[in-house]
């Protein structure tokens, strides 16, 4: 018999820290995929955040450099201005990348820079200990919302991705999740095409990914699984917010 | 006196609750407690672990490098901290699940089966109480009757069921021979 | 109770009615304790700020609307406030600002530490100003001088930072809090609409640079009652030591822990202990130099305190340092063979 | 049997989503712990293993490698 | 004969320190009117920027508060949440409220916090020289864009109130401008509803204003009123951006 | 040629190949010298960030990348760049930023100040980290430091600030410029893609204590490496003097100016002035305490040298302070008053 | 003449916003300058002034005011 | 010798301009030279100003506490400055606007009707090169050919129509009797 699926060679055979059933560790496998199936090992560079993924240059076999908290995009816009053939990519939570880190977010995005952004949402700060991210849903318990995440208090959960979408300077956007099968198979389809997008020069690509988060969500690996269907989805709708090249050439 | 000791074990073993309700407990006692729980990253899907000092007197450093006392839930945890234990200290171990044994011959070892002994009470959830009704009764630091204080102050009055198990799990431990 | 919600608890009960924060361990317990307990305060409002910045900027405008306000951070979150307490210092706005020290530069680690001794008493941030930088040493004084901590920065209308580190914003201990005084703010500082009197502002720009000058004398003149008027410190076991420890917070803890093992043996060492790092209690150390020659200091870092002492002591005693950085707790005994090293050498 | 899977125990969380998606229903948590202190997953001994690897596509710790025929 | 027009009461009677011609002037008479009409002068609490602006406490009579470059929205946010029954408005340039405050601004609107936000555009940097703002057009040459803004290295200019409209916090954002008498009068109006908007307790409000900068776009004050309707409003086209009370009650 | 476009050209020739900056007064013809010049160099990249976080953010990862890159801005844009800054130190990435000083604190004003010498020589950010700081008294040597520093930034992967005033930024003076040497950066420090060989990682974050610890007395070594190599100072008609000015950058020319003055009415006064802020000339100072008894510090600031000075004589000699915060431009006539209002005083 | 304005010349930057949104035309910069260094508007002495209140409207240094019948 | 020269007026007069040419004109002298504009919020429609220093020596302060030479273009600059002038110093002064007079007596007014003089020119933009006109004359700082060459130099080869202009305006103001 054949083996037909195996660890990916730019992952590097080390066990993750992550709590069991964490969606970070199936983005890494599928980066690590993306990045085995494009050949770009050799010349990707990986910018990981402060967040639960903060020492992922412990699992991807590529160059890293870690960003300050939020600051992924800025470092990023720095390194492949100076490398424009390199592939680099920045890999923030929602917390990084949609409270402190959104102005380099929306700059960066607004530049067009030809960078990718994986984009982790799980609906929570993971590594601080499960406190109230951007992206927390309405009446979501979490440490700084005891009672539930109240629109009049805390504000809405922000659509960052909705909103990128609208920058002129942004080519691919799409909302992926890894809570299933068929859900991991799309999601390993955007980031390749996000990594494709920038290999053509085409400009700011993003891949959303909700995210279980076992622990903070207080849920199992499964029922979490089931959560991000059944309620996180429904206000984080999945599929494609931006695809320049599909769409007339209007610009 | 001081008597500093370190629970350590897997993140879902209720490692840190351990400390805490013990250190309460002490605190209601009158003593002079300090309770220093591990943080971080580390808490991610790995080990766990709390420290906490009971005296008589202001308590100087937190920290425990020559813990009195060591309560290890699980293997990592034994091969972390065993070598710290001060000489004529006690190290508690959860037989259950470690196999292996320290090799020093200057403290007392305390092999505990607490997971079997909550599986057989029906509730697995409820090892790290079972150990410390022997903790409790081995180390002689606190009466039983104020540890369950402690327990109950910190379960509330909402968990009246879960005191009752809880109790139960202190008694056999309390009451293992070892 | 654990020391951070002990900051929590103080604050409240010292009439805190403003809290933003951003979360960073290690001291998220403090920021869930306020969102948990402030808006059960009365009036008491919390926001989870966007970031460390919008949270210093969130204080600067309730601390002009009245209200006593706070933020905490932890370290690289409190490098990112500079700006912002600069400006406060600046407009003469009480604050508190929190800082759970961690192991840095950068990122750093998680694990206590006292790195962040030059950006807290030299002002991280621009231009010539000071904030008042307390140092508690215990659970208990956690509670204390977080409530002498508003009353501090309503009195001299200037931004006060609590510097602690991991340890202390971990630990558990017995606590009790005392009833602070009510509180005694001029209103005339206060913007909150003009009503029927006139129109004021509060601001940090001052284009002209005669008058910028002034402010910065005026300025300058308030630090200088300061640090006549509000130095604080602890002496341990010093009448009869030959050498002395200058350390604080956990430092002086173990320090503390060091010392009774010394004594045991024998060894005449004492305690200095900082409990103001700015103002520094210099004076204190310089008493002390009448007689004692040989100072050790003892700090969570590579050394940034001994300059504050060798400042003080001049060419007056034997200063030695001894310091572990990066988030390494010392032991007492550890500290104590030290001691002992030290005492051997005169 | 058209393909089987190689399970790493030492990785395996026993987060359980791999027995979850498996129309087989091929796997189940091992009586003995591993080093972490979880329960790892093992193929039954009854098990009919198609090789369609979406217990590998779902497992967040890489622990399951497949071969098909 | 009797005055029909004359010096708002907010308004103290001071020379403007800015360009002649300039937008800002003609904005602050604008809401020392609405403050007026309001009958507000004795609850409003204004909060200048670093910006050519950083020293409207010299021109309004009402309580002021200076922010930091940038962080109009968060100071805001703190003063009314403590002064809930105050009036408070920022008043923000576009590189004030763009750039470096994008964060900051984003994120009160989000939390729908009940404060008013005059957003002054002026497609430059004022203050400090004529800078590219991220307002600036396309083309147009700035002292850091000496052959014109590009959108490749540049990036677009950014449409903040429509991204703001987006987020399901903000209540009321309009685009106006003061080029020209009934521009002005529509101006005046926003300001007012906007203000009308924060009594009402119902949420976020923003005006932004095309606001002319004869000085960095080197031209007459009468050519730069020109150009906003001839070339600035095309990019950013005047009207309500979104006002929630006219839309159906959907939320 | 203006300071401020001097840095720029400078930094351009000594082969500066990435550029971000977000404006600020005084040194916005800096951002705009880039803005118009760096994408004429070869392979130049000029980025306006979104504010100053971006932009040390940007350098971050350039200089990862293996550029020589720089970013400016003037004090309140610097507390921002705090973070950052500490970052980079950890890092152990080379970068140079330049502040070009303006009266604070708080948004204060824009004329030229001293105000940010503990911030750019305390390390304003958190943890244990040294920056090289530069202080350029002329325009000439505004160029010749500007090389320097990315020398001194490479050969030490450390941050290196040239601090400077809006008087340096603004005031135009004839200039030359020299050619640099090759950069000679080893390629093992850049990430540039693990191409065939090993893949590698950068990052600031050092979860175990040991291991942090080991990093922080590592950054420590290398410090006290450049502290004992890397100490730059001029002195001025120091020969007979019985009075010596230690002022550094702006306020050093108005001491020459002022010393000229002095020198024509026979007072015996000199000037020490540090080029390098940090290090500190310590030694310098010394050696002249051993013939010298009286020291006047000048600063246009409250005092903030200062305490350098105090740390280099201890009690070895008699200490002065002369200051003009807040953008005051004191004139060479005031301070020659000064002067002998001390001699006389002696 | 329905209706007047006032000029206050010191405030006036020579801006000449005024001028061109006055129907009538009635608005000229004087042959003067004030302290500033402007030559401030004036109305003309054959001025047609119906208090429209246009000018003062755009004006952006509150220099005029209006009067009308 | 160490000559130095206050320029101060309205922002569009030019006043910025003046200081710069003239600096340039004394380095390529080779003279040492610093040249010090205000800047900032000050100039948004108001008032500029600038410092030029001309010495054979390095320049100790370009800041000019008691300027050699004061040129005024209007009258707020006059009141600004006048005292402060070196006694036996110069003020020029644009007299097409500026009415009043220093009262003081030791130092030499030079009134230049510049606006009107640049008006017969056609062309009241170049009043500042008319007042330089009169400084390079009266002051003997510089030859006239070095002012024209720095002039020259900073306008660039593309403006040769202004240099025409510009040289007539020099002319005017250098051929004046005041
Ligand atoms: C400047 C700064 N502020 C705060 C922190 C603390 N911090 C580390 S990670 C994190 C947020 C984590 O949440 P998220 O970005 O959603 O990532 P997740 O862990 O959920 O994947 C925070 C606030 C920090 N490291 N630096
Ligand atoms: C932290 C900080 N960075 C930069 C500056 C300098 N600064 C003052 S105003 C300004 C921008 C002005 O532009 P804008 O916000 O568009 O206002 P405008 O002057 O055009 O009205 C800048 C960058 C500052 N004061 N503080
Ligand atoms: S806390 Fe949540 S996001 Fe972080 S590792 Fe655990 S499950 Fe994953
Ligand atoms: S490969 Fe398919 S059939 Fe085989 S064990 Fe995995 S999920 Fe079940
Ligand atoms: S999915 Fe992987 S980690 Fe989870 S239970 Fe199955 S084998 Fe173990
Ligand atoms: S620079 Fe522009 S925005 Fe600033 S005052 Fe002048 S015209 Fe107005
Ligand atoms: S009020 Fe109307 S008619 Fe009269 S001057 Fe003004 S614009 Fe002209
Ligand atoms: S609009 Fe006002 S400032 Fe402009 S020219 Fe007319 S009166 Fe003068
Ligand atoms: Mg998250
Ligand atoms: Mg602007």
């Amino acid at each position: 018999m054949k083996n037909i699926f195996s660890r990916p060679k730019s992952l590097k055979k080390a066990a993750f820290h992550y709590c069991a059933g964490c969606g970070h560790s199936i983005t890494h496998r599928l980066i690590a995929e993306a990045i085995d199936e494009l050949g770009i090992q050799d010349r990707a560079i990986g910018i990981p955040p402060a967040g639960c993924a903060v020492i992922a240059y412990n699992y991807f076999d590529v160059d890293m450099l870690e960003a300050p908290h939020g600051r992924g995009c800025a470092v990023a816009t720095g390194m492949k201005r100076v490398l424009p053939d390199r592939i680099i990519f920045s890999y923030q939570g929602d917390g990084d990348l949609a409270a402190i880190g959104t102005a380099e977010t929306m700059h960066a995005a607004n530049r067009g820079e030809n960078i990718t952004v994986i984009f982790i949402n799980n609906a929570v700060y993971g590594m601080t200990g499960g406190q109230m991210a951007p992206t927390t849903l309405l009446g979501q318990v979490s440490t700084t919302t005891p009672p539930g995440r109240s629109a009049l208090l805390d504000g809405h959960p922000i659509h960052l991705s909705e909103i990128l979408g609208q920058l002129p300077g942004t080519r691919y956007i799409e909302r992926c999740a890894v809570n299933s099968p068929a859900n991991i198979t799309r999601a390993k389809r955007a980031i390749k095409k996000a990594f494709k997008c920038q290999m053509d020069g085409a400009g700011f690509s993003l891949v959303e990914i909700l995210s279980q988060c076992p622990t903070n969500w207080k849920m199992t690996p499964v029922n979490a699984c089931r959560w991000v269907t059944e309620t996180m989805a429904k206000e984080f709708p999945l599929g494609v917010i931006k695809d320049l090249k599909a769409q007339a050439p209007t610009s | 006196m001081i008597k500093k000791t370190i629970f350590a074990g897997f993140g879902g073993q209720g490692v840190l609750m351990m400390g805490y309700i013990y250190a309460h407990a002490a605190m209601n006692e009158g003593f002079h407690v300090t309770y220093l729980p591990s943080y971080g990253v580390e808490v991610r899907g790995g080990t766990a672990n709390c420290t906490v000092a009971v005296s008589d007197e202001e308590i100087a450093s937190p920290i425990a490098s020559e813990p009195d006392h060591l309560v290890v839930m699980n293997k990592p945890s034994l091969f972390t901290f065993q070598n710290r234990v001060a000489p004529g200290g006690d190290i508690f171990l959860n037989s259950s699940i470690i196999d292996a044994r320290p090799t020093r011959k200057d403290v007392q070892i305390h092999a505990v089966p607490v997971g079997d002994l909550a599986e057989r009470l029906g509730n697995p959830q409820v090892l790290n109480i079972v150990m410390m009704g022997a903790f409790i009764r081995k180390t002689g630091l606190l009466p039983p009757e104020a540890f369950l204080k402690g327990l109950k102050h910190i379960l509330g009055e909402r968990k009246k069921a879960a005191m009752e198990i809880n109790r139960k799990a202190f008694a056999a431990g309390y009451e293992l021979q070892t | 109770m654990q020391g951070n919600r002990v900051i929590g608890e103080a604050a409240i009960r010292a009439g805190c009615r403003f809290y933003a924060g951003y979360p960073i361990t290690p001291q998220n317990e403090l920021t869930e304790y306020m969102a948990d307990n402030m808006r059960r305060a009365k009036g008491g409002i919390f926001i989870q700020a966007e970031s460390e910045i919008a949270a210093i900027n969130m204080v600067l405008g309730a601390s002009a609307a009245g209200a006593r306000a706070m933020t905490s951070s932890s370290s690289p979150g409190i490098s990112l406030k500079q700006e912002g307490i600069s400006s406060l210092a600046a407009d003469e706005l009480p604050a508190v600002i929190v800082n759970i020290m961690r192991g840095g530069p950068g990122l750093g680690n998680i694990l206590p530490s006292q790195g962040d001794y030059f950006q807290a008493t030299r002002g991280g941030g621009h231009g010539d100003y000071r904030t008042i930088v307390l140092a508690p040493a215990s659970v208990q004084e956690l509670a204390d001088l977080t409530m002498d901590a508003f009353e501090l920065a309503d009195r001299y209308r200037n931004p006060v930072i609590i510097l602690a580190d991991g340890m202390m914003g971990q630990m558990m201990e017995p606590v009790e809090f005392h009833a602070p005084p009510p509180r005694r703010y001029p209103e005339c500082y206060v913007l909150k609409g003009m009503g029927q009197g006139k129109s004021k502002f509060i601001r940090a720009l001052i284009l002209d640079a005669i008058r910028m000058e002034e402010h910065n004398w005026k300025l300058y003149r308030k630090y200088q009652v300061i640090a006549q008027k509000e130095v604080r410190c602890e002496t341990f076991w010093t009448d009869d030591a030959e050498i002395l420890i200058v350390a604080y917070g956990t430092a002086a803890r173990i320090a503390k822990g060091a010392i009774k093992r010394s004594r045991e043996l024998g060894l005449p060492v004492g305690l200095i202990r900082p409990i103001t790092l700015w103002p520094f209690p210099t004076q204190v150390l310089q008493g002390f130099a009448a007689r004692v020659d040989d100072f050790l200091v003892f700090e969570m870092n590579t050394g940034q305190m001994l300059e504050d002492v060798q400042l003080a002591l001049g060419n007056t005693a034997r200063i030695q340092f001894y310091g572990r950085p990066g988030g390494v707790i010392p032991t007492p005994a550890e500290l104590a063979k030290v001691i002992a090293y030290q005492l051997r050498k005169k | 049997m058209k393909g089987t899977i190689k399970i790493d125990g030492e990785f395996c969380k026993e987060c359980l989503l791999c027995t979850t998606v498996c129309k087989n229903q091929n796997l189940r948590p091992a009586a003995e712990l591993n080093s972490k202190g979880f329960h790892p997953i093992e193929l039954k001994e009854d098990a009919d293993c198609n090789g369609c690897a979406l217990c590998a596509v779902v497992c967040p710790e890489v622990a399951i490698e497949v071969y098909r025929e």
